[in-house]
């Protein structure tokens, strides 16, 4: 009984760290490859939720909204790039995290003032609800599953899009020295351009997704933006497969704490206390275990350069 | 004297006498709306030693904030019920006493989180600043003793020696006075010879390093004093809010405290005084125009990046930093 | 002279629903009731307390204020209140009643026109007892999550199947409802406020997990329900109004904010509306300047309130039935709540003993 | 015909400035040498053509086209290939990576950059940034060929390598003149320049103060021009 | 002949398979300069780095002034009197050319951790740093910014500054490089006269410098000294010039 539990829990650890990925994907391909810190990227992810949420009531398809996530998390990237972001590239990192913290005071309360101040509504496709059986007897949620794979398909895409094409060169090229890439004749302006709207679509695109399953209202960017900077660095920045890993290890380490932390401490103490102090504990522990890793690999576990 | 010197010390006297005039003119709460400025631009002087100074860009200041803060409401909430702290060690409301345990709590939390800190650079040390800030934060909220998430109210000022603290001018020029000690002593690190080995650490610490001065001593006991400077600012929020709560500890304030130095103009002397001055100015004035206030702070603050580089300072005092 | 009312309230950030119901409900109760004499100064918090503490400053130093209510959340309260009533400032809150504030440090300047906290938890324990043996419980881990669990527990006789406390402002709960699938439990009750309320409900609907689900009246509220969705049908949560509740007064409040807002209001709106109408009716019988008479006229509570019987505790809690409902789906497929029981009849508080008032 | 053509070129830095009317021209399947003592200007007019920096005055032609106001990467495409001071290789790329990167064109490749330089070959896949100083300069040299610039050039050229490596890229340099290749060269080595230049091109604080074949700058010249 | 000033036993240093430092041994003698030649990628910079202290040795020993050095990071090495520069320029941008120079006097006057005295007006720094820069002819750009100066002038900046440190041992990295045919023959005469100073270890490609300056020549290839002794040893040695010289001796 026990034991099934627990594997039912590892999947959900499993589960959320996928989702965690894919909100963290767009991230990495932002700040690891671009090296630009943007806040703002809770705010697109709110956007693309928003979107998703609004088409699919106006058109009763959960899957055009799913499109129009992708269509207006990218637009509004694309023009926050060119408007704002394109200045600061040269600048430190500093001036991009005032100007992409301005971006979410501006974000946010745009929205609130385009959707009003109440969650919306967005459910789960039809064709995604329902289970699948596991293997000894268990059962998991097909929505969840399909998130697990569209999380890893995007990996796996993001990582040959990095590693493999001439593009992904380019990219990492420009990030270390913008000046001498445009010398040698690549428009990098217009390459970040596309990449920023990319990094923008894949928020988009988790907002929709986990969406369906969460509140959609102004700021359920936020509290995601921490987690997935979390994740990206515990991976190493710059690095698709870290990301992928640092989700995993933050998901099931978090499940797996707010599950066994008070049963194990029940063991010394009444259980009242227990549920309390192992909640707690529980709560603080992705950021245990993120400083653990730092001090000890001071640049994540697979950082891009040795 | 530099068209900057002139700047701050304009900065400084219109943040003295804007207080007093209210207060004359019976308008307190721009008194207290004063010492607000003060007090974050106190808690940012700190942040700028390490950040303008060091490069050592911290996203978990907040951390040393509300522990000073937290200092300052435990001390005085066991003083008020004359409940001895621990091991029979009786509390006190006396401002001085507070303030000295405030900055050395910041302080000897520092040392430790700045020794596991540094040892990442970049990203990573933004990052792992931010961790150890959200365990406290997290503590904070869970931990029951001390009003968890309800924080901590105190239900009067502790006291300083021969000044009514509950008065909104002797409290302000408190923490005015604390501030301009501060800066006094951020101008004066500035240029001795530990400032020249911290700001050449932000430079280029293998340079610093070939020459025999370990950069990661420098850095820490810079971080260390930063954070207790910081800390020493909670300590004063405290009181000026007679309330202590996770909120001090959140990342959001880690993120206002890096703002404020940004607006003002990262490093320099009067840089976080400027941003907190403006800052607060635009929160109030906006928000008491209109409640999409967020909005146009956002693309104010927007517009003073993309235009003004070097903050504000940077801004009017025209050209940019050298030494 | 007109009577200066301080509007502290959260009207910018994700919780602005709450606020902007408790605002709209508020300027409108003023201005049904034709009173010019009624001056409000509203001010937005953000959600943050050091801000609400700033704005109440303001409000006492500057604006000089003769009253403050509005506050939403129990830890901006617990920062702007004790302040504010030791200045002499009446404060009304129209939500949130921390316990801290019923107690021992009840005060005669503050009153709670809403609910003590533990009050609709105490509600869905004493109906659980009806039809479960063997409960789940969760609530996020801070002070109110805890007073809500201890609340449910005051009244609920039956054996519990688990208990949880939950992270701040979590979004996922697949874990929690593997638990609560394996435990056996015959109920759920749960306490999430906001988004973690709409994140749990959607999550436990579409996990397939068929043990019925119980909750206090604000995650089923106006203002969630359309967020919701379908998942949230049948979903008992108590409450002490509901928009179908038979009085008077409270068909009138509702046409009333039907008509002005285009949308049906929320238990914040309705609490908030009562707020006023104390207001308005201790006015009428005593001036704000005279502090003793004005406190024991709002004391009185003689107003008509949308819940029906509304008296004030000796700690100026209110002692209020409180009732439980079930949300249904309307002809016109609007999801709302219907009355279905009262669990308690003239609820006291209980921290009003250590009130020495 | 010339390929590029500088006249009268003034560029400041902020309000400083270094250049004070530089003019130089390459012509068609030339070697041009350009000279001049440290801080004199060279490496800001290499950056002034390439519109990394943007002159004030003066006019930049290339191919017939003006190109001055142009964005560098415009002006890279038209055929422009350029071996920075310092190397500036993508120390987050491999050999092979750096090499790829900005390829454009086909008549060099991989396979002819890497039996010009066949240390390169041996470190394809090696981070840029752990190679040696003079595997860089090769790196460097062999990213801008893989562009098929029209015309390349060549701060520093030389600046590290050890002499047979020298050798050898001088002996590339003459390969590639032979072959037709434009190319605008900076190094201090006079013995190795001189001798591959078609004409020179000398530079005194910012301005050009001597243009003629390598035999006409004579030795007081070249005591006079670059302190030798 | 006298005790070795630095004297390293058997070192190595692999990078993965690749084996970069392969037993070298060496000793530096007091007065001496000694030229480390040898093809780009042989290990010249790696083993300054493991001098130094920037790179740990895998194994062998570094001996400095009959201390074994190994377990020292570069700061306590360069404390103990190793100064080096840079094969890539590595100043602090932002100081001035003077400031770079004062940070080097101020570390060997001891603890930085003076936090009120300030440093501009502190003869104790200016001074002698002023006449670092006027050694090497910088003097006149002594408030230029590091980062406005050209490459030449870095180059005077960096060997400025190991001056300033006093120290009993140079290590050089390519000094000569981006000097001009001026530069250069000012440098080596410079050199020239700092070996009574301190004894020096110097890795350069410029011929003509080495051949002028050294009284040692060690040639390393692929991590391994092929060849060391005298200047005329090393020129008509014929591995020496198959594998580095070329025509050019
Ligand atoms: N980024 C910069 N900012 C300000 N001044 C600069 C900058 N770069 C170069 N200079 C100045 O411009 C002048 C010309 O420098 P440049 O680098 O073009 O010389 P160079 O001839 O290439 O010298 P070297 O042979 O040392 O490389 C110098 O006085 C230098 O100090
Ligand atoms: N961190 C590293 N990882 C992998 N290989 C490295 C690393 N650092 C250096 N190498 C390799 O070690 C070898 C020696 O490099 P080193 O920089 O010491 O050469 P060098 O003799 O100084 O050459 P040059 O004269 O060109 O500067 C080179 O092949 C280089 O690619
Ligand atoms: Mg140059
Ligand atoms: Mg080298």
């Amino acid at each position: 009984m026990f034991t099934a539990l627990l594997i039912e829990q590892l999947l959900n650890g499993l589960q959320l760290g996928v989702m965690l990925f894919l909100m963290a994907a767009g991230l990495t391909l932002i700040f690891g490859v671009m090296g630009l810190i943007n806040l703002a990227h809770g705010s697109l992810y709110m956007i693309g939720a928003f979107a998703c949420a609004t088409v699919a009531a106006a058109t009763g398809s959960f899957w055009i909204g799913l499109i129009a996530s992708l269509a207006a998390a990218a637009g509004v990237g694309a023009i926050i790039e060119v408007a704002v972001i394109r200045r600061l590239y040269d600048r430190d990192h500093l001036d991009q995290v005032l100007a992409t913290f301005a971006l979410i005071l501006i974000l946010s309360e745009g929205a609130r003032w385009l959707f009003g101040s109440f969650p919306l509504y967005l459910d789960i496709p039809p064709l995604l609800q329902g289970a699948v059986p596991l293997p000894g007897g268990g059962q998991y949620q097909l929505y969840r599953l399909a998130i697990i794979g569209v999380g890893i398909a995007v990996a796996i895409g993001l990582y040959l899009l990095i590693s493999r094409t001439r593009l992904g060169m380019r990219i990492r090229a420009g990030e270390s020295d913008r000046e001498m890439i445009g010398a040698l004749g690549v428009d990098i302006g217009t390459l970040y351009t596309v990449v920023f709207a990319l990094g923008a679509a894949l928020a988009g695109l988790a907002g929709a997704l986990v969406g369906a399953l969460q509140s959609v209202q102004v700021g359920m960017g936020e509290p995601v933006l921490i987690l997935a900077f979390v994740v990206i660095v515990i991976g190493g920045i710059g690095s698709i497969k870290g990301a992928l890993v640092g989700a995993v290890i933050v998901g099931v380490v978090d499940t797996m704490g707010r599950f066994l932390l008070p049963s194990l401490l029940a063991l010394t103490m009444p259980a009242s206390q227990a549920t309390t102090i192992g909640a707690a504990l529980a709560s603080m522990l992705i950021y245990v275990v993120m400083a653990l890793i730092l001090a000890f690999r001071p640049s994540g576990l697979f950082s891009a350069q040795s | 004297m530099t068209r900057e010197t002139t700047i701050n010390l304009l900065l400084a006297l219109l943040l003295l006498g804007a207080p007093i005039l209210a207060a004359s003119l019976g308008e307190p709460f721009y008194v207290t709306l004063a010492t607000r400025i003060v007090v974050l631009a106190l808690a940012a002087v700190g942040l700028n030693m390490a950040l303008g100074l060091g490069g050592l860009l911290s996203f978990g200041h907040a951390a040393f904030f509300g522990l000073g803060g937290y200092v300052a409401g435990i001390l005085a909430t066991h003083a008020f019920n004359a409940e001895p702290l621990f091991a029979g060690i009786p509390a006190t409301t006396s401002m001085p006493l507070i303030w000295v345990v405030a900055v050395a709590v910041a302080g000897l939390i520092a040392l430790p989180i700045g020794a596991i800190s540094l040892r990442t650079s970049g990203v990573y040390f933004i990052m792992i600043t931010l961790a150890f800030a959200q365990m406290i934060y997290y503590f904070a909220i869970s931990w029951p003793a001390y009003g968890g998430e309800d924080g901590l109210s105190l239900s009067m000022r502790n006291a300083f020696p021969g000044v009514n603290t509950a008065k909104p001018l002797p409290y302000f020029l408190i923490c005015y006075a604390a501030l301009m000690a501060a800066l006094l002593l951020f101008r004066v690190v500035e240029g001795s010879r530990f400032g020249s080995a911290l700001q050449a650490a932000r430079q280029n610490g293998t340079r610093l390093a070939a020459v025999g001065i370990a950069p990661f001593n420098i850095r820490l006991v810079a971080f260390a004093v930063s954070a207790m400077i910081t800390g020493f600012a909670g300590a004063l929020y405290a009181d000026l809010n007679r309330f202590v709560g996770p909120s001090m500890l959140s990342w959001h304030m880690s993120g206002e405290l890096i703002v404020l130095i940004i607006l003002g103009g990262k490093g320099r002397l009067f840089g976080p005084v400027a941003g907190a001055m403006i800052f607060v100015f635009f929160e109030y004035v906006l928000g008491g125009i209109t409640e999409r206030w967020q909005f146009f702070l956002g693309l104010i603050l927007l517009g003073i990046v993309l235009f003004a580089r070097g903050g504000l300072l940077g801004l009017l005092s025209g050209k940019p930093r050298h030494v | 002279e007109p009577v200066k009312i301080g509007v502290i309230t959260t009207l910018s950030g994700g919780g602005a629903g709450l606020g902007i119901d408790m605002r709209d409900a508020f300027t409108l109760a003023i201005k049904q009731s034709g009173n010019k004499d009624v001056e409000l100064v509203i001010e937005d918090d953000a959600q943050k307390p050091e801000l609400a503490v700033q704005i109440a400053e303001k409000m006492i130093q500057g604006d000089k204020v003769d009253l403050m209510t509005g506050i939403i959340w129990s830890n901006l309260a617990m920062a702007v209140v004790p302040n504010t009533v030791a200045q002499d400032v009446i404060y009304l809150s129209p939500n949130a009643g921390p316990s801290a504030l019923a107690g021992a440090n009840c005060n005669a300047n503050y009153f709670n026109v809403a609910y003590q906290n533990d009050n609709f938890h105490e509600a869905m324990g004493q109906y659980a007892n009806k039809d479960y043996k063997n409960a789940f419980i969760l609530a996020p881990n801070y002070p109110a999550g805890k007073d809500a669990l201890t609340g449910f527990k005051r009244y609920y006789k039956g054996a519990l199947a688990g208990e949880i406390y939950t992270q701040v402002g979590q979004t996922d709960y697949a874990a929690e409802i593997a638990q609560i699938r394996a435990s056996g439990a015959d109920t759920v009750y749960f306490f999430l406020p906001g988004g973690m309320g709409i994140a749990f409900m959607k999550q436990y609907a579409q996990s397939g997990v068929n043990i019925p689900v119980m909750g206090p009246g604000f995650s089923f509220s106006q203002d969630v329900l359309p967020a919701i969705g379908d998942a949230a049908l049948g979903v008992k949560n108590s409450a002490t109004w509901s928009k179908d509740l038979d009085n008077e007064a409270n068909k009138k409040f509702v046409e009333a904010f039907k008509a002005e807002y285009k949308r049906l209001p929320s238990i914040y709106a309705a609490q908030s509306w009562d707020t006023a109408n104390l207001i308005l009716a201790a006015l009428s019988k005593a001036s704000v300047k005279d502090k003793d008479a004005f406190r024991a006229a709002l004391k009185a509570a003689d107003f008509q309130s949308v819940r029906g019987k509304f008296v004030f505790n000796n700690n100026n809690h209110p002692i209020q039935n409180i009732y439980v409902r079930e949300v249904v789906k309307e002809a016109d497929g609007v999801l709302t709540n219907k009355i279905i029981a009262t669990a308690f009849e003239d609820h006291k508080d209980a921290y009003a003993e250590k009130c020495s008032m | 015909m010339s390929l590029l053509e500088l006249k009268g070129l003034e560029t400041f830095y902020g309000a400083s400035q270094a250049l004070f009317g530089v003019t130089l021209d390459v012509r068609e399947g030339e070697v041009v040498a350009l000279m001049g003592r440290n801080g004199m200007g060279k490496t800001t007019t290499i950056n002034s053509i390439l519109g990394l920096v943007r002159p004030r005055s003066g006019a930049i032609s290339f191919a017939g086209k003006t190109i001055s106001g142009l964005r560098p990467h415009r002006i890279a495409r038209l055929g422009l290939g350029l071996v920075p001071e310092g190397r500036r290789c993508f120390p987050n790329l491999t050999v092979m990576e750096n090499l790829v990167a900005t390829a454009r064109g086909n008549e060099w490749t991989f396979e002819k950059v890497t039996a010009l330089f066949p240390r390169l070959g041996e470190r394809r896949d090696q981070y840029a940034n752990t190679l040696s100083g003079g595997e860089q300069q090769m790196l460097a040299i062999g990213r801008a060929l893989m562009t098929n610039p029209s015309l390349l050039i060549l701060d520093e050229a030389t600046e590290g390598l050890a002499p047979v490596i020298r050798q050898d890229i001088w002996s590339a340099i003459r390969t590639l003149k032979a072959a037709g290749q434009s190319i605008l060269v900076v190094d201090k080595t006079l013995s190795e320049l001189l001798p591959v230049a078609d004409r020179c091109f000398v530079l005194e604080k910012g301005a050009t103060v001597f243009e003629g074949a390598p035999l006409a700058l004579t030795p007081e010249l070249q005591d006079r021009y670059l302190g030798v | 002949m006298s005790e070795p000033v630095l004297e390293i036993r058997d070192l190595r240093k692999s990078f993965g398979a690749l084996k970069a430092t392969d037993g070298v041994s060496l000793e530096l003698h007091p007065g001496q300069i000694h030229a480390l030649i040898g093809p780009n990628g042989a290990g010249k910079s790696t083993l300054i780095h493991q001098i130094a202290g920037s790179l740990r040795a895998d194994s062998g020993t570094i001996r400095f002034l009959g201390q074994d050095i190994g377990g020292l990071d570069m700061a306590a090495r360069a404390r103990l009197g190793l100064a080096r520069s840079f094969q890539i320029s590595s100043l602090a941008q932002e100081f001035s050319a003077l400031r770079n120079v004062m940070l080097a006097v101020q570390a060997r006057h001891g603890s930085s951790f003076h936090f009120f005295r300030q440093v501009s007006n502190d003869k104790e720094l200016t001074e002698p740093a002023m006449a670092m820069l006027e050694r090497v002819d910088l003097a006149a750009r002594a408030h230029v910014p590091a980062a406005e100066l050209s490459h030449g002038e870095r180059r005077q900046l960096e060997i400025a500054i190991a001056l300033a440190l006093s120290p009993k041992v140079f290590l050089f990295d390519e000094p000569m490089a981006g000097m001009g045919p001026e530069g250069s023959k000012r440098l080596t005469s410079f050199l020239d006269g700092l070996r009574h100073e301190a004894p020096m270890l110097l890795v350069e490609h410029d011929m003509d410098a080495v051949f002028a300056l050294a009284d040692r020549i060690s040639v390393l290839v692929y991590g391994r000294i092929i060849a060391s002794g005298t200047v005329d040893e090393i020129r008509s040695d014929p591995d020496v010039r198959r594998a580095y010289l070329g025509e050019a001796a």
